[in-house]
């Protein structure tokens, strides 16, 4: 350990900035040693270590706080599935809504209401064209001229789907329809 | 100092000194306890606060006199630490109520032993009155070599770091995520609102015509006349080129486009029947 | 970056666990990857980046709660350098009570006081607990239904170890006896 190599210099200033739990600055840096090996030459470590560390999924970058070593974006993905959090989820009138845009379009919202019995407010069409899944393709030839929605190609992506027609046929809803029918009948305290 | 103090003792002398330093007296380190056991009036108050209790000071003076743990000269040692004790009072060092329990535990054992003993015949059975005190002192000492150890074991913050890097983070607006189920079921719960029974008719012809009726109002976005034949892609072949012209019939009879010819063999435009901006 | 090479794999391993605050078990470091590469997969990756890191200041160790990263016992002298407090030492009340707790889980009390022949301040107590060393897992049926205290999964990690039995053996009695002789001869100087 008490060999005063360029080598082990770096490794002992590679193991104190990821071991930091904040940046530590050049002036910091310093201090892991004696004799004090001088600013320059810890800058040009740390040009060495930034430089070794290419290709990895962490990178050293200098921050307004100084030194330290942080993930990098591109593996954000992954670090997010060991995240508990479960992701949130769409209301049920967001849900149907969209069910209906997409077997029943183009649609105006007087459809979907008409199918859903209730009022369609406004932040529900808002929520599905803000993610890009609906938008007005058209208008009708109606009182009042309302806008008829179609699903768009962002939303066969987002759901994979090559077209609409491999969306579940109508049919198989049904019967898993009378499936989830039946635990109403025979599963009352579930 | 008392005169008791400076008793001699019957215990064996001190072989070794202590392990390090245990205090000091005007400066100089103190290694080790003298012989005659005269204690400086400023070292006692570090001897004896190095005690953790009865046993450790019991411990002490036995390991330190050399002595066979499983066979304690009870009256000596009783001395002693009636000594240590004493000087304890002395010095109106808080006596723990612990030091004076020991002190009667070992004056029973000292008085059992110097009974004579019963004249029975089966001596096998006779327990020796230091058993308990030998098991505690020997439990005890097993614990302190336990924590001698525990506290060398490398220790996180003392002895290493745990590693953990800055994670970068974009913020993204987490969004839901819908799957197809989640989109059967919902079709499911607006089915059971049964008056959507007439839905259930619809089939995968339809619905690929209903795809073809979105994007071709896509097409006409910009509510200019689109030439008839450019909304109809070749390369979706025969069956792609029907379900068009039926999505474009099913326009007209909704309305929801206007298909203009002029003349006869002219080129026949679409566009959309209306737009917002013709609404305005 | 979607690559599913085994080097990505190891690349993605090795940043979770730079990155995690805490320990991570196979069954999480899974859950990085879609699909599931399964369990052996990921231990003998974990096995090419304790390899990998050889010769390093951080090393890859398996404690009670999982895989992590930290820093070799021989850069703390380093480290020390930039730290601004000192850890905490231990007195050796609180030091044989630890070790009581350690080695005869569950106990009380007044077991403790029985062991060490001394009553137990509160404050010994409070230490090992506020260090999240120890904690009541219950309470022994007897009068005043006194708490049993037993050490922790922290414990174990903040010692580096997998389970109470890598703690060091604890000492025959017999062996304890025989010490009484072996200063005079072998090892006088120690």
């Amino acid at each position: 350990m008490s060999v005063q190599t360029p080598e082990h210099f770096k490794l002992v200033l590679e193991t104190a900035l990821l071991a930091a739990t904040s940046p530590l600055r050049v002036s910091e840096l310093r201090q892991l040693f004696e004799p004090d090996p001088g600013a320059d030459m810890i800058r040009r470590l740390l040009a060495e270590l930034v430089e070794g560390w290419q290709g990895r999924g962490v990178e050293l970058v200098q921050t307004a706080g100084g030194w330290r070593f942080q993930t990098r974006l591109e593996f954000q993905a992954y670090l997010d599935r060991l995240k508990q959090e479960r992701p949130p989820k769409y209301s049920r009138a967001v849900l149907e809504t969209l069910a209906i845009i997409a077997y029943r379009q183009p649609v105006t919202r007087g459809d979907i209401e008409d199918i859903r019995g209730v009022m369609v407010s406004s932040s529900v069409l808002k929520t599905l064209e803000s993610r890009g899944w609906v938008d007005v393709v058209g208008y009708r030839d109606t009182p009042g001229r309302p806008g008829l929605y179609a699903t768009t190609r962002k939303f066969l992506e987002d759901l994979g789907l090559r077209s609409l027609t491999e969306l579940p046929p109508l049919t198989e809803i049904e019967r898993i329809m009378d499936l989830v029918d039946l635990p109403k009948t025979e599963e009352p305290a579930v | 100092m008392g005169g008791e103090l400076n008793t001699p003792l019957d215990l064996a002398p001190v072989a070794d000194p202590l392990e390090g330093v245990i205090g000091r007296m005007y400066g100089q380190p103190i290694f080790a306890l003298p012989k005659d056991l005269y204690i400086p009036p400023d070292a006692l108050e570090v001897i004896l606060e190095a005690f953790e209790g009865p046993l450790d000071l019991l411990l002490y003076l036995i390991r330190k006199a050399n002595i066979n743990v499983l066979d304690i000269p009870m009256v000596p040692l009783t001395a002693q630490y009636l000594e240590y004790v004493e000087a304890m009072r002395q010095h109106n060092l808080e006596l723990a109520a612990d030091y004076l329990l020991m002190a009667a535990t070992l004056l029973e054992i000292k008085s059992r032993m110097l009974l004579p003993r019963p004249p029975r015949a089966d001596e096998a059975e006779e327990i020796d009155p230091r058993a308990e005190l030998v098991r505690r002192l020997l439990e005890y000492e097993q614990v302190k070599m336990a924590a001698v150890r525990l506290d060398a074991m490398p220790r996180v913050e003392r002895d290493f770091e745990w590693v953990g890097v800055f994670v970068a983070e974009k913020v993204i607006e987490r969004l839901p995520e819908v799957s197809l189920h989640d989109l059967q079921l919902a079709w499911l719960k607006i089915a059971r609102q049964s008056r959507l029974r007439r839905n259930h008719t619809i089939q995968r012809e339809e619905l690929s015509v209903r795809e073809h009726m979105s994007l071709i109002l896509r097409k006409l976005q910009d509510d200019a006349f689109v030439v008839f034949e450019s909304l109809f892609d070749p390369g979706l072949g025969v069956a792609g080129l029907i379900v068009s012209f039926l999505a474009t019939l099913e326009l007209v009879k909704e309305r929801l486009v206007v298909v203009t010819q002029n003349e006869a063999f002219a080129p026949i435009y679409v566009k959309r029947a209306y737009s917002e901006r013709a609404d305005a």
